[in-house]
């Protein structure tokens, strides 16, 4: 849960670890309309696990903000559509495009019903 | 409990009764692209709005980690939208140099011509959207004459780049085209007779009485929320919100050029119009410094290595804030690519203005927004 | 009102801003990226335009008697110019003039084309293979 | 017969659909209906209704949530008509062949009769495309219309492909 430091020239910004129990927490003491301007959100899959990611920009210093929580396939995501209000768009897109089951998402909001489910998913295929 | 069960059956009765649905897309006259939106009116007042952004998804993200190499992805990305090509292709560029770790090396001429490219990209892109809102507004004579003047800009992007609109002109490690002596000063003539038509446009949409009682009060977008819902571009700055990646991100030579950013308080359909007709100023101001600062000279390094750390880039597209993110492997494919398109952010706050108003203002209102489906569904 | 009147005036003398377009002929700005052309006795067929390609609109066919084919689909091509820089023999060179618009007679089915070249590809692969063979076992 | 005489024989109208494409082919037939290129000189008119159209301009690779809205425009569109595919990605689908979402190209969901290559296609090659669209109009009848399998296998008989088309508008 700490966070790390931007490394100059590699990765140009910095990371907060988290998990998914307590990323609601976590995003609700960072997130201030006023000082974070929220980026959006990304999903992550190594072929074992997924990671949520949300990412923020600091208005003040020009730090992009990551902060990313790592789950298992199928496990429920809450969604932050109740504090960051604009989340509710992409939350569905990568619902949609990564199978994830996140809180109020909509069915097919990205693809349609004949093409391939979960395209962006590499391990642990859907409908197995 | 029945009682209340019976309430609610009885509300929703009046619901049906009251409510008109009315489609608008996916095919319209007023809609050059694919999006939909359904609005549940109740005597021309809009109440409920539901929208389907999804009409152009193809699964760019998908095909630049399975089918391109890292160096054919400018080419792909400047695909995801044909208005704002040049916006794609160079922070796609700039993401992939700083996965490779390069970015430090890129020469200043190569910076320059890119921003070039992007100007010349945002001054297309807010002529043909004035151009449009006031076709939509019921005005054709402004549009055919904004358009009549947009070719201007399309002749200057055909020549210094060689296409109308994909220029293709940003690769990774700098850009593939040089920009000539002889070129230059036609680029700079051109420059002041786009400046002429641009107070031309100015003066229409300030003192025109037809467009500014048209668009003024309409779809007022107040700061806070503004802030609240994050938007970003113009949209914001009309809102009087300071929000530039120009100057946020240090890609190009923007803070060197002094950049000063063009804002307004109202927050109206007519503010964000003139954002983007003053916004026009600043970037041929940049042009002209942008040539002036920089000799011909180096504009590429050769790229060897393949991306291997992850890395973000933020950009302003001409509808605002665009967003890349690269995780590279090592290998000749990234791992992921991410892009957060600007009207991926515009779209949240859409139902929220559009509600309670009358359904005629609804396509200037829509327009006022700028929205580009094709960046949206990628 | 005057003012109105004087500009409607001098529109009448205005140049009309219309290309008349087939009628009138036009000269494409001299660096337009337009059509491929390739040039027979430079290519050394190293398959480079081929790979450096985004929309794989370059196929080489190389037949069963070793004669090989360079194929340009204009209709699948996005005129980028990345194979014309990336030729390191010159063979390839962009023209200036745009592709006419084509109709079913003279557009190839590309996706034919494509199946047909991977075929060839794979019998060409296998010839090298027993080629090299019958050289280490002389 | 000459363009001249046959586009003062005819007034062809214009139906414009982007299925997915970049926009930049769709911006490109805008300027073709302004001043500089104004192909209101042929006597076309961009109209969104298909049932007054003529002239079919597509563009884009068919995603596969705008293929039944293709269809459904294609077939509203009233006999003669004209299909032309604007762009590389509507030709062949360009640069988006072979992603997952996609058709690869206009024609393999509805007959397409003319071709215009170009990325983004050039004002110019949309003018001779459409030229050469109204040369294949003017040979065209109402008899001797040329379904394709695809759709002739979905819509046997006139009355199904009716009965179709309200379906789909009732959807």
């Amino acid at each position: 849960m700490k966070e790390l430091p931007p490394e100059k020239g590699i990765r140009n910004f910095s990371v907060i670890e988290t998990t998914l129990e307590k990323i609601r927490e976590k995003i609700r003491e960072i997130y201030d309309p006023k000082k974070v301007h929220y980026i959006g959100v990304d999903a992550y899959d190594d072929g074992n696990k997924m990671e949520i990611r949300y990412w923020f920009l600091k208005k003040e210093s020009n730090v992009v903000l990551l902060v990313k929580a790592p789950f298992d396939y199928g496990e429920k995501v809450p969604s932050i559509s109740d504090i960051v209000k604009p989340a509710f768009v992409q939350e569905w897109e990568i619902a949609d495009l990564f199978g994830i089951n996140i809180e109020g998402r909509v069915e097919n909001f990205f693809l349609t019903p004949e093409s391939p489910r979960a395209p962006l998913r590499r391990g642990d295929k859907l409908g197995k | 409990m029945a009682s209340e069960s019976k309430n609610k059956t009885r509300e929703i009765q009046i619901k049906e009764k009251v409510y008109t649905t009315i489609p608008f897309g996916s095919q319209h006259v007023a809609l050059p692209e694919p999006i939909k939106f359904i609005f549940d009116t109740e005597n021309e007042i809009v109440k409920e709005i539901k929208f389907d952004i999804a009409y152009v998804h193809r699964g760019i993200e998908k095909a630049l980690t399975t089918m391109f190499d890292f160096r054919k992805a400018p080419y792909v990305v400047g695909r995801v939208c044909g208005i704002c090509s040049a916006a794609h292709t160079i922070p796609c560029a700039v993401v992939m140099e700083r996965a490779i770790g390069i970015d430090r090396e890129i020469p200043d001429r190569a910076k320059a011509i890119r921003m070039i490219a992007l100007e010349i990209n945002r001054l297309q892109s807010h002529f043909l959207i004035n151009g449009h809102l006031a076709e939509v507004c019921g005005y054709e004579n402004v549009f055919m004459h904004i358009w009549r003047d947009r070719e201007m800009i399309m002749d200057l992007a055909d020549m210094l780049f060689g296409n109308r609109v994909q220029y293709d002109v940003v690769c990774v490690g700098g850009v593939n085209r040089d920009i000539p002596k002889d070129k230059e000063r036609v680029l700079l003539d051109k420059l002041n007779e786009i400046e002429k038509s641009v107070e031309f446009m100015e003066k229409i949409f300030t003192k025109d009485r037809t467009l500014v009682s048209r668009l003024k009060g309409l779809g007022v977008v107040s700061k806070e929320m503004a802030l609240e819902y994050g938007i970003v571009g113009p949209m914001a700055r009309a809102s009087g919100v300071k929000t530039d990646c120009r100057v946020e991100d240090d890609w190009g030579l923007y803070k060197d050029l002094g950049f000063e950013m063009v804002t307004m308080e109202e927050g109206d359909s007519l503010a964000r119009c003139l954002v983007r007709v003053r916004e026009c100023y600043e970037s041929i101001r940049i042009i002209r410094e942008a040539i002036k600062s920089t000799e011909e000279g180096e504009i590429s390094i050769k790229v060897t290595a393949n991306p291997k750390y992850e890395a973000v880039c933020r950009n302003e597209a001409p509808r605002g804030e665009l967003f890349y993110y690269v995780k590279g492997t090592g290998g000749i494919m990234p791992d992921r690519v991410r892009i957060r398109t600007p009207t991926l952010a515009n779209i949240p706050i859409l139902p929220e203005v559009m509600k309670d108003v009358s359904y005629n203002d609804i396509p200037p209102l829509l327009m006022s927004f700028d929205p580009c489906i094709a960046c949206t569904g990628r | 009102m005057l003012k109105m009147f004087l500009t409607s005036v001098l529109n009448l003398f205005r140049k009309p801003a219309t290309h008349l377009y087939p009628f009138e002929p036009y000269e494409p700005f001299e660096d337009y990226r337009g059509r491929i052309v390739w040039n027979e006795e430079k290519c050394t067929f190293c398959m480079r335009c081929e790979m450096v390609c985004p929309p794989g609109a370059i196929k080489i066919m190389i037949m069963e008697d070793d004669t090989k084919r360079w194929l340009w689909n204009p209709a699948q091509c996005i005129y980028c110019g990345e194979c014309v820089r990336n030729c390191p023999f010159g063979a390839l060179t962009q023209e200036n003039q745009y592709s006419p618009p084509l109709d079913k007679s003279n557009k190839r089915d590309w996706s034919e084309i494509e199946r047909e070249a991977e075929r060839l590809k794979l019998l060409w692969r296998e010839r090298l293979r027993k080629k090299s063979q019958a050289k280490k076992s002389s | 017969m000459s363009i001249f005489a046959l586009s003062r024989v005819k007034s062809p109208w214009i139906l414009h659909y982007d299925t997915g494409g970049c926009n930049g082919c769709d911006i490109e037939i805008l300027a073709v209906l302004t001043p500089r290129y104004d192909v209101e000189r042929f006597g076309m008119i961009n109209r969104g209704n298909p049932k007054q159209a003529d002239v079919f301009l597509v563009t884009g690779p068919v995603t596969k949530r705008c293929r039944e809205r293709l269809i459904n425009l294609y077939l509203q569109v009233p006999e003669p008509k004209v299909v032309v595919a604007v762009g590389s990605c509507a030709c062949d689908g360009g640069v988006f062949r072979n992603m997952y979402n996609v058709e690869n190209g206009v024609d393999k969901v509805i007959p397409v009769d003319v071709y215009v290559p170009g990325c983004a296609a050039r004002p110019h090659q949309i003018i001779d495309g459409v030229v050469k669209a109204l040369e294949i109009l003017s040979k065209k009848t109402k008899e001797n219309i040329e379904l394709p399998e695809y759709i002739k296998e979905r819509f046997p008989s006139l009355n199904d492909r009716r009965k179709v088309l309200e379906e789909m508008r009732k959807r």
